[in-house]
Formats: structure tokens, sequence, C-alpha cells
């Protein structure tokens, strides 16, 4: 186990650093920072006084090792824009974009499971292909747009829900709703061909020809095997909803990370920029480590193989 | 002669425009092993998932009569049939690699049959379930009760199958392929095993296999299936002795035997392929691959019945290969 | 044979065998999962065989014996990790692929995988002829054409797809691709393991046939000793990666020497009724490549070790029409 | 012999698996057929503005006027105009992502499947790196700093996208590898590309075609949410996602102004994962998600 856990993480650490030098070329993107900073308006002397200021002099490595030196403590450096440190405005909005990403998944777990299982057993009847053509109807919804269509009906017209902002938990349903949307498909259809392959399986005839009760075959050794696949991806899909929160946070205007980054990308402050990416990538490794170590718990054939 | 354990009699099957099986009849015996054989496709296997009421959804089941220790499995309706299943009538399986759940214990799986049909402590059941795996010749049963499927090898997983069959002490076994995934040293101490299981426990057991050399080492009674019928069906000796039906005897000359057939000698063999049968065929399936084939083939097929019980499908009189070995 | 890819073979001595293995060894590294680091596995070790030509030469053995990995490296499918193949005194790895190809060709177990199932069956049977590179069409469509008529497909059924096809007919056209650049040696690995046995009896006649006709060497694998007690001229029993028994096939069947050969023998179960099943004795401890046992190989199992099995490893003792590896010969076999 | 147990009824639900398939392809011709026709079969120039004209309502409402089916956006161009033009755009970046990116995941995932390895390793490793990248922020960021313009998205899109090809690809060139007729290929004499351009990309390429119908409807949708938050293509390029942007300061007083392109874009994307699903079903292609 720990061997295994070990190599995972040298892996995990070769694609953290992977990132970070991608996110720090990122930025350098645009060819001259100190330009970018200094705005239209800036003289020649402006720019290199910022130049300087932000030691954009020096030569590209050093400036990345810098930054990666920095990083490592925990220290992003300075917005440009927020004029305070970039680690504090992360970790003051994360909790918002977290509790935003695990309502999304409660929701999508609590859909696509029952409606994956319902699919399963009734397989090839018109309960199965209307699941599946509720999944690709989710699959087709542009997020931003349900999310306006929400908050016209829901909060405009009917008045149930807050139409944009922080506060309650109430401020929470709507875009969770919507995160939950895009990964209620593959969730759903993650389940239902899990069962499928579950319910055709050797061991589910067996079970039957034991005469087990029908929940129990259900239940009890159908589910278990089909969870596994089902609680990896349910991992990788919280870290891309939290990646995907950029565009829901922008439109109900929920002031989290990725509405930090969105407005860091309009104002140009790369600081901000390449550390939500490092942060976002660095969360989701953890994530699929997480995922891994939990299907060893959940498949005995992992855990001792 | 009491009334047989297991009879079947004009049992059909039919998946959508496929007749798996076509009015196929047998009886098994308390205390008797009876063998079907039969090639890939001839509806061996789907007849004994349709006693067990197994059959995936889709499958159609029809018989004339389908009556176990008395009671008319027809009838029964799929709850109460689910109550017989492991019960009174237990199953075992060709893949033992995937024929037992990989996310439980041996001793959770073995458990959960006993206290379903019994009730009882879970504590009783592993015990019980204990005792049955050194029954089966397994070592270190307390140990294996707490073992993983994947842990074991292929040879012990069928055993722990045929242990947990066991657990509620049935009447009758239905073993469908139960060696056929499994080296031949390892067959053959699973057969002796089912063989030792049965003089022991008087168990009825109906043993599917397309291996006419298993059933000559194991079965009293002998079954031959051929596209959903059963063609000839006789005790183990006597159809051995004397194969009456052209497709028993293609088969027999088709298998290799050590010291019988010359090596540079061409082995027999069967021209042509296995007919797909659709509902509402008539006449005998064989004949498009027999050298005796006859214009009344297409016609109806009398039972011919020969001597002790031995009975084949076939234009050709009872004594008909008297004739044939004496030309 | 007179076509072009018939090619002018060194001087054939009466002793050059068809094919010759000399001390093929092949190791594996398998992942330590969760827990324990890399193991090595020793799947063939240290094999040596020759067959003359027109001879068969049966291996069998149970599954994880390393028969089917042998059957690999001697097709240089995996290249071996120590030893080298000689067919017809050529070192196999010292040529191309396609002069490799004209010398050696697999049928394989499973008909169902070893078929393109994206492509029809001519252009199958054609692919070895049109991986040679140098054969025009026409002849190629002639050679293919009789290949397919001489192994009993038709030229409609050439046209199909191998789905289109049932087992034993796409038996068929593996061995006409295999046959199709008239190699010297075949390398059956189980060719009829997954076919009824009435299909099973029409693939192991051709197989003779075409043996006889083409004047071709055959090494047959198989786990099915009957089998092979039909088909081979010698036969090879492996036990953990080693040829433990080797002997002519009459020979072997009616008096083997190894505990093993015996074991496997007596496993073997004819249509006589009467018979029963037979003990084998071998106990329930089952083989495991990664983890072989010191001394003999056998000894676990065997049902007549002596406490020496454990420690000392036994040599290849000479028997009367072959050798076997068991330290209980090796006392009586004295000259 | 199991084989006969698992049959499952499916010629029930056959047909409608192939009305699927149907509807799907039908959906995405017509509007692939309009993108391309779009400059013969506009009512009017999608950029011509007319501020006497603006927020005029669609048909199916009161006061509607004629010759504006679809009404005016709120610069009084014309909606059905700009709607047509906007399939162009969806059509253009879904198509053009979709080769960038199926080119290099095909790539990357055949050589790690085929060779295995040190090969498989990298390939592995880029895999991983890939998703551990926020695609929307990494793409969002790109354009805001380089400028928006449509090459770029569809350079960012297929940059990012490949990587469901790649795993895909990589898989299934794993499973066809181990098979006995690539083993056959190899002892015939068949060099290495014919390998893998005969024997292995015919039989993975039902699994890639699918994957291609997933990826296509993913990169339209990105490029509509780039648009959308103003990071995507520029206006006054008629973007679908942009439509909805601009339509996003009227949308509580006239919801149609964004309910229009969002319900041509559903329609777009549902169509092409009809047609994926079909696709799937027809070529036997499995799970490829």
């Amino acid at each position: 186990m720990l061997r295994f856990a070990l190599r995972r993480l040298i892996v995990a650490l070769l694609v953290a650093l992977t990132v970070m030098v991608l996110s720090f070329m990122l930025t350098r993107l645009s060819g001259d920072l100190a330009i970018s900073i200094a705005g239209a308006s800036a003289t020649q002397a402006d720019v290199e006084i910022i130049r300087r200021a932000y030691g954009l002099d020096r030569p590209l490595v050093v400036q990345f090792l810098d930054w990666i030196g920095r990083a490592a403590m925990g220290d992003f450096g300075e917005s440009f824009f927020f004029k305070a440190r970039v680690a504090d405005l992360i970790a003051e909005r994360m909790p918002i974009t977290l509790t935003l990403g695990l309502t999304g998944l409660a929701i999508a777990l609590i859909v696509s499971i029952p409606l994956g299982m319902l699919a399963a057993v009734r397989e090839n009847t018109w309960v199965d292909r209307l699941v599946q053509v509720i999944a690709m109807f989710g699959q087709a919804m542009p997020s931003f747009w349900l999310g306006l269509i929400l908050m016209i009906t829901l909060g405009l017209q009917l008045g149930w829900l807050p139409i944009s902002g922080t506060g309650s938990w109430q401020h929470y349903v709507m875009p969770g709703i919507v995160l939950a949307f895009s990964a209620i498909p593959a969730l759903t259809r993650l389940t239902r061909s899990g069962m499928i392959q579950a319910l055709g399986s050797d061991y589910i005839r067996t079970a039957r020809a034991k005469g087990l009760s029908r929940l129990s075959i259900l239940g009890k050794h159908a589910l278990r095997n089909a969870a596994i696949p089902v609680v990896s991806i349910a991992a990788v899909q919280l870290g891309f909803m939290l990646g995907g929160s950029i565009v829901i946070e922008t439109v109900f205007a929920l002031h989290g990370v990725g509405f930090l980054a969105w407005e860091s990308i309009s104002k140009n402050d790369f600081p901000v920029v390449q550390a939500v990416v490092l942060v976002l990538a660095l969360i989701y490794i953890a994530l699929t480590m997480a995922a891994d170590l939990l299907n060893a718990l959940l498949d005995p054939r992992l855990r001792s193989a | 002669m009491s009334a047989p354990l297991l009879d079947i009699q004009g049992l059909r099957v039919e998946f959508g425009d496929t007749a798996a099986v076509r009015g196929a009849s047998f009886t098994v015996s308390r205390g008797e092993t009876h063998c079907v054989v039969g090639e890939s496709g001839c509806g061996k296997s789907v007849s004994a998932l349709a006693v067990m009421n197994l059959l995936a959804r889709g499958a159609r089941r029809s018989a004339d009569r389908l009556v176990f220790a008395g009671q008319d499995l027809l009838a029964l309706p799929e709850r109460r049939m689910a109550e017989l299943r492991g019960d009174r009538m237990a199953m075992i399986f060709q893949e033992p690699m995937t024929s037992l759940n990989p996310a439980y214990t041996v001793g959770s799986q073995m458990a959960e049959v006993y206290t379903r049909h019994r009730g009882g402590s879970r504590r009783a059941a592993l015990d019980r379930a204990a005792g049955l795996l050194a029954k089966v010749g397994i070592t270190a049963p307390g140990m294996r009760l707490g073992q993983f499927p994947h842990q074991l090898s292929g040879g012990l997983r069928q055993r722990v199958m045929i242990a947990m069959a066991l657990m509620c002490d049935p009447e009758l076994l239905i073993a469908d392929e139960p060696t056929t995934a499994l080296d031949v040293t390892v067959q053959a101490q699973i057969l002796r095993l089912l063989a030792e299981l049965q003089r022991d426990l008087g168990l009825a057991i109906l043993l599917i296999t397309h291996d006419l050399g298993i059933v000559a080492r194991i079965a009293q009674r002998v079954s031959v299936m051929y596209a959903g019928e059963v063609v000839e069906s006789a005790p183990t000796a006597a159809l051995f002795a004397d194969p009456s039906h052209p497709y028993t005897r293609g088969l027999l000359a088709c298998v290799p035997v050590p010291g019988k057939v010359k090596r540079e000698e061409a082995l027999g063999s069967i021209p042509g392929v296995v007919p797909r049968i659709q509902p509402g065929f008539e006449g005998c399936a064989f004949r498009d691959r027999c050298a005796h084939a006859a214009p009344v083939c297409a016609g109806p097929v009398p039972r011919q019945r020969g001597e002790g019980a031995h009975e084949f499908l076939c234009r050709l009189p009872p004594g008909w290969t008297a004739t044939e070995r004496a030309a | 044979m007179s076509t072009a890819t018939t090619m002018v073979r060194p001087q054939e001595t009466a002793a050059t065998p068809a094919i010759e293995v000399r001390n093929l060894r092949r190791t594996f590294r398998i992942k330590g999962g969760l827990l324990g680091k890399d193991r090595e596995v020793v799947a063939v070790d240290d094999v040596s065989f020759s067959v003359p030509t027109g001879g068969v030469l049966g291996v069998v053995g149970e599954s994880g014996c390393g028969k089917s990995t042998l059957a690999r490296v001697i097709l240089n499918l995996l290249p071996p990790t120590s030893g080298e193949v000689l067919v017809e005194g050529r070192r196999l790895s010292a040529l191309d692929r396609r002069a490799r190809a004209r010398l050696i060709q697999p049928i394989f177990q499973d008909p169902f995988s070893s078929l393109n199932p994206r492509r029809r069956i001519k252009d199958i049977v054609a692919m070895p002829l049109v991986a040679q590179g140098n054969i025009p069409a026409r002849q190629v469509n002639d050679r293919v054409a009789e290949m397919l008529t001489r192994v009993g497909l038709s030229a409609e059924q050439g046209e199909r797809f191998p789905a289109q096809l049932s087992g034993g007919q796409r038996q068929r056209v593996a061995i006409a691709r295999a046959l199709v650049l008239r190699p010297r040696i075949v390398i059956c690995d189980e060719p009829t393991s997954a076919l009824d046995v009435s299909v099973q009896a029409q693939i192991l006649n051709l197989l003779a046939e075409l043996r006889r006709e083409l004047n071709l060497t055959y090494l047959f694998i198989s786990h099915n000793l009957a089998v092979v007690e039909h088909v081979a001229s010698e036969v090879a029993v492996m036990y953990l990666g080693r040829i433990v028994e080797r002997a002519e096939a009459d020979a072997l069947f009616r008096a083997p020497r190894h505990p093993y050969t015996r074991a496997l023998l007596a496993s073997v179960l004819t249509p006589e009724p009467g018979l029963g099943v037979p003990d084998v004795g071998l106990g329930d401890t089952l083989p495991d490549p990664a983890n072989i046992p010191p001394g003999c190989r056998f000894h676990p199992r065997c049902p007549v070790a002596e406490p020496r099995c454990a420690v000392q490893v036994p040599q290849a003792v000479a028997t009367t029409d072959g050798a076997a590896e068991c330290l209980l010969l090796e006392g009586a076999a004295q000259p | 012999m199991s084989g006969a147990v698992v049959m499952p009824a499916r010629r029930r639900v056959a047909w409608g698996k192939r009305a699927g398939l149907v509807i799907g392809g039908v959906i995405v011709g017509a509007v692939l057929l309009v993108a391309i026709l779009a400059p013969w079969i506009t009512p009017h120039d999608p950029f011509v503005q007319n501020l006497d004209n603006r927020l005029s309502v669609p048909f199916w409402m009161e006061g509607a006027k004629p010759g504006h089916l679809l009404g005016t956006d709120g610069l009084g161009r014309d909606y059905l105009s700009r709607l047509i033009y906007g399939a162009r755009i969806s059509m253009l970046i879904g198509l053009l992502t979709v080769v960038t990116s199926g080119l290099i995941g095909t790539t990357l995932g055949v050589l790690g499947g085929f060779f295995g390895g040190k090969v498989d390793d990298a390939v592995l490793f880029a895999i991983t790196c890939r998703l551990a990248i926020p695609v929307v922020l990494v793409a969002l960021a790109v354009v805001g700093l380089l400028g928006s313009s449509l090459t770029l998205v569809i350079l960012v899109l297929g940059l990012l996208l490949w990587d469901r090809f790649a795993v895909v690809a990589r898989s299934t060139t794993m499973q066809v590898r181990n098979l006995d007729y690539v083993s056959a290929a190899w002892a015939a004499g068949l060099s290495t590309p014919a390998i893998l351009l005969k024997e292995i990309l015919p039989n993975i390429a039902s699994h890639l075609a699918v994957v291609a119908t997933l990826e296509m409807a993913l990169a339209i949708l990105l490029e509509a949410a780039l648009s959308f938050l103003g990071l995507g293509v520029p206006p006054p390029l008629p973007s679908w996602g942009l439509m909805i942007a601009e339509g996003k300061d009227y949308m509580f007083f006239s919801p149609w102004v964004i309910f229009i392109p969002g319900v041509a874009l559903f329609i777009l994307v549902f169509g092409i994962n009809l047609l994926g699903d079909g696709l799937r079903d027809l070529l036997g292609a499995g799970d490829t998600r």
C-alpha cells in the first residue's frame, strides 16, 4: 500500500510541476507582461519601472524558479488589481467554490445513481430509453444558458430562489443544480453501464441460483460492484466541476475562486490567474489520488493483488 | 419404480426467432447422475437454466411437464421458485473465475445461502460453511472463509461453488460444464469429488457437458442433445456399447482415444455445420449431415425404444446398428 | 513451389533438423501490486529440442506451464531473454521479418480473435503474400484461390467477412493464411481447443493431410493429451517452464517415466464407461510460475517425492526414446 | 454456452435507437446545410444595425414585424440572420477542433497503446497533466491574454480537448494489439506501420468516431461559454454564446433574446449527441466514456 501510494505521489508531484511550468508559460504568452500591467496609457518610463518592480527584467528561468520557490511555501505573490496577497484572496474565496462544487456533486449523485440503476434494471425498455434521453438532454444543455433560464423562471417569475450573490444556503441551490447538470449525464451512464455489466455477470446468475431475494441481488451483489467505477468518476467530476465553476460563478455572481479568476483575466492580473490554475490543478490531482485509494478500499482485488 | 426427482417432458425454450430447446424430455432419479451431452448451441445449458428458471429476460419457456419432487415448477411463481433454488435444488457453473462475487468473502457468500433459506445466525451459517469446505477437500477452511475469490485458484473456486451449493442439503445439483475451464488434473479431482458427494449424500446430479469422456466415467444415464432435442437417451454402458442415433455414432467417432485410433489414420468426422433452428421446424434436424438420411426424415421422426430404456429419435429401427456392423 | 518466394536454401544435410531450439529462456517482470516488489517470472526455462523435417512435436502441460509463451518466443512475437531458434540451420533472430515469415507461421487457438474482423477472408489469406512486397497481384490472387480450395473453402466464402463464418471455417482460414507462403514450420497453439469435437476432428484431419502433402513440420501445443497422442510423433511435457519429459510418442504413452507425465496420462478421461474417475494423486497445491519451488519443481505435488527432491535439482536422464528430469530416475537409468 | 443465456430482447428497441441516429443525422445535416448556405438564405445582413428597430419581437408574440421572423436584437440586427450565421461559427469550431484534437489524441493514444513501456508511460503522463489543467480557465486566460479571435479559440480548444481521444485510442489499441490477428500479422512479416494502419486503426475507428461526436458537442458548448464570458469569438461576429451574452441585459423583459440562441445551441448539441449515441450502437463501439 505504502509503495503504491508513494509511486502515485511521485507521479502527482511531476504532474504538479508540469502544470506549474505550463501555467507560468501561459502568463508569458502575451509577450511583454510589463506593458500589459502598465496599461495602454503608460509611458515607456512607467513600463521600465514596473518591469524592475516586478522582477520582469530577469531571465525567464530565474523568474520561474523564484515563483516556484515561493509557491511551494504558499506564497503566490501579490495581486496587481486587488493589491492583496494572492494566497489570501484564494483562501478567502475557496469556501464558496467548494460549497458550490460539493452541492453540485451531491445533487448529481442523488439524481444519477437511482436513474442509472433504474435504467439498468429496465434495460432496453422505454424506461431505459427515457433515462438515456434525459441524460443526453443534460449533456446538451449549455450551463450558462440553463443558469439564465433558471434565474428567469425560478428566480424572477416564481420568486422561489434568490437570483444572485451569496449569503444564505438558498443562494447555492440554483448554481448547484446547474453545476450538477454537467455531471449527471456521465454519472448516470456510468451507473447504468456498471449495473448492466454487473447484472449480466456470472456472479449475479450464481446469486439467483442461490435463491436470493431481488433486493439482495440488486442492492448487495450488483450495486457494490457497479459502485466502484462511479466512486472514482465522482471524484474526477468534482475536479471538473471546480474547474467549470468559473462560468457558473460568473453567471450567478458568486464571488468564489472562479469569479476571482474571471476578474483577474479581464484585468490582466497574471499572478492571480496562474495561482488559480495551479490550485485547481492540485485539487484535481489530490482528488484523483483519493479516488484511487478509495477504489483500492472498495475493490478487494486491488487491495491485496 | 418410484417417481423421478426431476421429470421434464417436452421442454421448449425460444429466444426471438431461435428455437434453443425443442421438446426435450428427460428425467433424473434420486441418487442418480444424469449427463446431458452435446456440442455448443445444442440447448443443453439452456435446458438446465430453464429448469432453474434462470433464463435471461426475453426467453420463452414452456413444457408439457416440469415436475421437481412432486411440485409442478411451471405453476410456481418466481418468488416460490426462488425459495426452492439454493435450498432444494442448487446449481454450479462453468466459469469458477467469474461465478463468485469479487467484492465479498467466500464466507459471506456461503453463509447468505443458509441464512436466506434456513434462517439462523450468521455465526451458525459460517460454521456450517467451514464444515462443508473441509468436506469438499479444502484445507484450512477457517482461513478460506475470510478470503476473497481472487485469492483462490480456479480449482479451489469450483470447490467453493460446490460447497456453497451444498449449504442447504439440496436434493438435486445441476452442474453446467463444471470442469470445462479447469486443467485436466484438476478436472479429475473435481469429478471425483462430485462422484463421492453423490454417493455420500444421495444427491441427484444433472451434469451438463460436451465431453464424452466425462460422461462415460461419471454418468449412470446419458441424454445426447442435438439442435434442441434429446436424440438419444440410455444407461451409460448401453449408450457406449451400442450408440444408435447416427449423430451419437458420429460424435463418438470424432473423439481421439489413446491407443484406439491409429496415428496416420483420419478421425471420423461429421460433415457440415449445426443448423440454426427456427420455431416451427419439421423433421429430423440432423438429416442434412446424416449418411442414413432418407426422404421420410423431413417428416415426423419416431422415437425408437430399444432394450433397457434405450431410446433414440430416428427413422431407423432399434437394432439397425447390428446390420451395419455386419456389413 | 516455383514462385518468387521460394528461396535458395543452404545445403540441407540429413542431420539438419527442421527446427532446433537451443537453451530458450524467457522471463517476465510482474508488478508487485499494492504491496510487495516486482517479481521475476520464468515462463520458459532453458528449453531445448529439435524436430526432424516432417515430424510433429506435441507440447503438453497445464495452463501456466509456459507452453503458449514458448510458441510466442519461437515465433519471435516475444523476444527470447536468451537462447536461440534455428530453422533448417539458420538462426531466426538473424533473419528479417519477410524471410522469417517464409520459414515459420502460426495457427492460434481462438478462431474469433485470430482474424481481423474488418477484412475479407481472401485479403486475410493474401496478407502474408502482400507483406512480401514483391509478388504480383495476379499471382497473389491465384495462390489465395488455390489455398482456399485446398482448405475446403469456396471462392464465394473468400469474399465474406470473418463474422459470417463458423468457428471451424474460420480455423480453416487461419490454416490457409499460415500455409499460403509454404513455410517449413507451423506452430499450432491449441488449434482445436475452442472447437466442438466434430469440428475438431475435421481440423485435425486437414492438418494431417496438409502436413503430408507439403512435407511440413509441426510444433503442436495442446492441453488435450488424447489429441496430442493422435497427431504427434514425439511429445514434450512441460511443467513450470521446463520440459520435464520428452519421448517418442508411442513410448511416452506406453511407458511414461516422469511422475508428472504419469499423472497427466491418468487424468485423461477416455470415453470408456466403467472405469470411473481416476485418482491422479496430485494434491491441491497448484503450480505458481512466480514462485517456483526449490529442488525438483514438481516435488510439492509429486505422489512419490522423497526428501532429497526438495533440495536437489534433477538433471535430464536419457530414457528409451527420450529424456526425463526426475531424481528417482537418476539412480535407475545408469547404463 | 452461456452466450445464449445473456441474449437480451434487443429487437423491440432497435427502431428507437435507429430513430435517434436518423433524428441526430437530420439535425446535424440541416444545421450544416444552413451554415454552408448562410449567405444565400439569410433574409438580412446579420451585421447591419437599425437602432430604430431594436428588440422587435419574434413571430409567435404580439406585435411581431413581418420580415423579422425571429425579431431583432438590442442593436436592431435581424435575429434570424444572426442565428444562421451563428450556425457557421458553431459548426466551424466544432469540426476544426475535432480534427485538431482528434489528430493529437489519436496519435498519442495509438502510440502509447501500441508500444507500451516507456512510450505509454509518457502518454499516460501527458493525459494526466492535460486532465489536471482546468480547460475553461486556461482557455479564457489564453484568449484574455492574446486577444479574442476565431482562430485562437479553435486552436486553444483543439490543443485542450484531445484527452478523450487519447484515452479511448490508447485503451482500444491495447485491446486490439493483444488479439491473435495482430500476432498473425507480425508473423506474416507485416511492417509496424502497416500493422498500425491496416490491422489496428480500422478496428478502433468506430470508437474514435463516437468520441469525435462527443468532443464536437463539447467544443461547441465551450466556444459558446467562452463567447458568453466575453473571451471567445469577438463581436460583432454572431456566435450563439455571444448572442446570449448580448441578450443578458434584456433577458428579464424580453426572455426570448436569450431563449432563441440557447435553444438553437441545445438542439445542435443534442443532435450531435444523438448521432454519436446511434453510431455507438450501430458500430458496436461499446461505452466509450
